[in-house]
């Protein structure tokens, strides 16, 4: 398992193949990455803050990855989250699953980025022609967390 | 007990960290949230709506109900936008 | 929308930068990469062979790439299908699928997966210790690729 | 009209295509099946299990019961197991 925030950019593609090298148990791989876009509902934002929690985000998004490894026979999980001033183009997050089989990689990185949507302590600051503004959460992520909820392994995703 | 801020609850408190020491009275993290509410304008603006203000104690997400006792770090912050 | 059928290997990193490059519109990536594991339920395997229809192949997956575009708001679509002789650790498939929001990005790449895995037309002969064997076809699979009939514009991850 | 076959098929039929003119009481892909497993051992054993045998006519899935008429390729395969 690697979970790391930082500033710097990623690179899904090797991300994806250090989890992959030299195995041959892997059957699936999925990699999710979010990117900052150029238009939300509010309008065209010129770039985006992201504050964290240090220490806390962290150990946060480590003990969602160890639950997401007891729900679903994953055998690797790499989830990289930026922080800092980003433009849209740029990249945000990253999750990478693997697992011998499609149905655990996909529902893990899904179960995954739910997590980081709504529990995770991030906190996205706007900026658009002259102000910024805090994004507001939406409930259809906090929807979408729950649908994992008291879920049992492998049948969180029918 | 040292007590963390995000976010507009930062912002609007107008600081990142502080240290305090609340009465014996505020047992919960809703007590700690009214106990800030009515230090000054800029808590009471931060905390004005404390159904949205969420909590953790020592880097752990907590209902309002929990006991401060023994917290060493109390975060206050918005819902989370993260991912 | 990318569609290609090849012996050669492909760079699912690289192809999804394909998609991305210069765009503000996107938020999500969603890459799925099957990979030829080298012990299947029958045992260990030494290498594969995967024979495909020529001509139907691609028709029928650029077909349920149009599906997945008329059912999930996409951005962009990538599909790769390998042929040819792989050995254990060797790429097979790789879906890319792009949008605004992660969950068309996810539920399309998984439409697609199901699809391909009961639907497309290739056949896996497996090798192992002196003998070679056609798979055969999973009934979960064709489970997974029944979850979606019927059902219509954005519910059909429900 | 033109037969391809793929997989196990093709290497029971002990080819990847051939040319026939079936007679004209040949209506359907299930009757065509039927005729073609009368042809000889080699068919008998391709098509031994009918309900297994997948169709498509000039390179579009279709069910047994699908008329045979104006089609130029017709494909016999197993289920698919790609991805």
């Amino acid at each position: 398992m690697t979970v790391r925030l930082q500033r710097e950019d990623f690179d899904a593609g090797r991300e994806a193949a250090l989890l992959t090298h030299g195995r041959t148990d892997i059957g699936a791989v999925v990699t999710f990455t979010g990117i900052c876009r150029g238009r939300e509902a509010a309008g065209e934002i010129a770039a985006m803050t992201l504050e964290h929690y240090p220490g806390m985000a962290e150990a946060e998004i480590a003990r969602h990855v160890e639950e997401a490894k007891s729900r679903w026979p994953l055998l690797g999980v790499t989830v990289i989250h930026r922080y800092g001033r980003l433009v849209p183009g740029d990249n945000i997050v990253l999750v990478v699953t693997t697992s011998a089989h499609r149905d655990a990689a996909f529902a893990a990185a899904e179960f995954l980025m739910d997590y980081l949507k709504t529990k995770a302590p991030f906190w996205k600051l706007e900026e658009r022609a002259g102000e910024t503004r805090w994004v507001e959460a939406k409930q259809s992520d906090g929807a979408a967390a729950d649908r994992w909820r008291g879920k049992g392994r492998n049948e969180a995703a029918e | 007990m040292k007590l963390v801020y995000f976010s507009w609850v930062r912002e609007r408190v107008g600081k990142t960290q502080e240290d305090i020491a609340p009465p014996t009275g505020v047992m919960t993290v809703a007590d700690l949230i009214g106990w800030l509410a009515a230090r000054g304008e800029e808590y009471a603006y931060a905390f004005e709506n404390p159904k949205i203000i969420r909590a953790a104690i020592d880097r752990t997400h907590v209902p309002p109900e929990t006991a401060i006792a023994g917290a060493r770090e109390i975060a206050f912050f918005p819902p989370m936008t993260g991912g």
